[in-house]
């Protein structure tokens, strides 16, 4: 299980293989790939991500060790960026590798979930109007809700 | 104990972090907010809709009932958007 | 949509950041990828996979056709191999892209259980006593029940 | 009409394909089984358990009781191991 935050871009297809190559050998790998959407009714210029450096790390890891914990689990992965990124790069990518498929494709969206909610980074849309913070979604919330996690990744 | 601002919790405040030292009678996140609200009309106004906001001990999550004794940093931030 | 069923190992990062290319856009990404796996207990040299060309391309094409009505999907890619591959190969690839996350976990979901159970292909395990087939799984059938498809993907 | 035989089916038949003229009176590929098996023994072992064997006709899966007239091409095979 690994985790890396990092300002700089990121070759997809190049970190998938990467992680093939330690994990493949499970069998079923799963890989999330977001990336910076611009529609023709919502053009954007950019996107910039601001976070919270420590604890965007140390809750990534919970919630990829929870998902090993949680899922039959080989490994998992998650990169994600900060700063400045133009439309079409890739923000995060998650990877999850397992000898059954139904748990890679578990892993993967449980952490995707669990982090649209609840690690800590704030994505800022750059228009010719300037730049504009993006709106928490309700759906995001309810998403995650959807495991059932009796005790939400959260001490105290 | 020093407090962490991001995003538009941040442009509002006009700075990322601050050192405060509340007295002892402040004991909780929402204590916390009581007090600072009191003594800085910026972060009243900014603080303002206080349900939404959302705050961490020393990188962890917590509710606004939260006890804060042996805090080092406490973050205040809007619901989070990454992903 | 398109399906691809070829004997030629292929490179599935490349395969994926050609996809993102032209995809991307959407937003978010998933991708399923199936390599051939040797355990320590149950080692094997090699797998050999039989195939009906045409319904197999066929029976793909429908779900995959089915998993973008199905969910909100812009796109949807499986490349499939056939003949005889060597542990860490790909065998199957499905990559699906959609503006919202579970659409896409769930498209290339679809496509897979559907696949594993109704698309004509078999496996051969090659080990030093030779080739055994292997057995279909009945938790592949299970699998695919949970889509609660009332009219299963065949006709007549 | 043709027959394709796939996978182990195809190894104990021995073949890959044949071509077949069956009467009239088999309609269905369950028809079409028991007229094959009455009069080709290799068939009727390969076919023995017949319930676990899956068809196709024309490159679309169908039930035992699937109809055959017009059919082009049928297809015996095994449960699939595909992905």
């Amino acid at each position: 299980m690994w985790v890396r935050i990092q300002r700089e871009p990121f070759d997809p297809g190049a970190e998938s293989n990467a992680f093939f190559a330690t994990d493949g050998a499970a069998g079923a790998t799963v890989t999330f790939t977001g990336l910076v959407r611009s529609t023709p009714d919502k053009p954007i210029d950019a996107l910039i991500l601001e976070h919270h450096p420590t604890m965007a790390k140390k809750q990534i890891e919970r919630f990829a060790t929870e998902a090993m914990e949680k899922f039959e689990l080989v490994d998992i992965a998650v990169i994600h960026r900060f700063g400045e990124m133009k439309v079409g790069e890739v923000i995060v990518q998650v990877m999850a590798a397992s000898p059954h498929r139904q748990a890679a494709f578990d892993g993967a969206n449980y952490v995707m979930d669990w982090l649209k909610t609840d690690a800590p980074f704030w994505k800022q849309e750059v228009t010719s109007d300037g730049a504009k913070w993006v709106e928490h979604r309700k759906a995001d919330d309810d998403a995650k809700n959807k495991w059932n996690t009796e005790t939400p990744p959260k001490s105290v | 104990m020093k407090i962490l601002y991001f995003a538009w919790l941040r442009e509002r405040m006009n700075k990322g972090q601050e050192d405060v030292a509340p007295p002892e009678a402040v004991t909780t996140i929402d204590q916390l907010i009581d007090w600072k609200a009191a003594n800085d009309e910026g972060f009243a106004l900014a603080f303002e809709d206080r349900a939404i906001i959302r705050a961490s001990i020393d990188d962890e999550l917590v509710d606004h009932d939260a006890p804060i004794a042996n805090a080092r940093e406490i973050a205040f931030f809007p619901p989070m958007t990454g992903g």
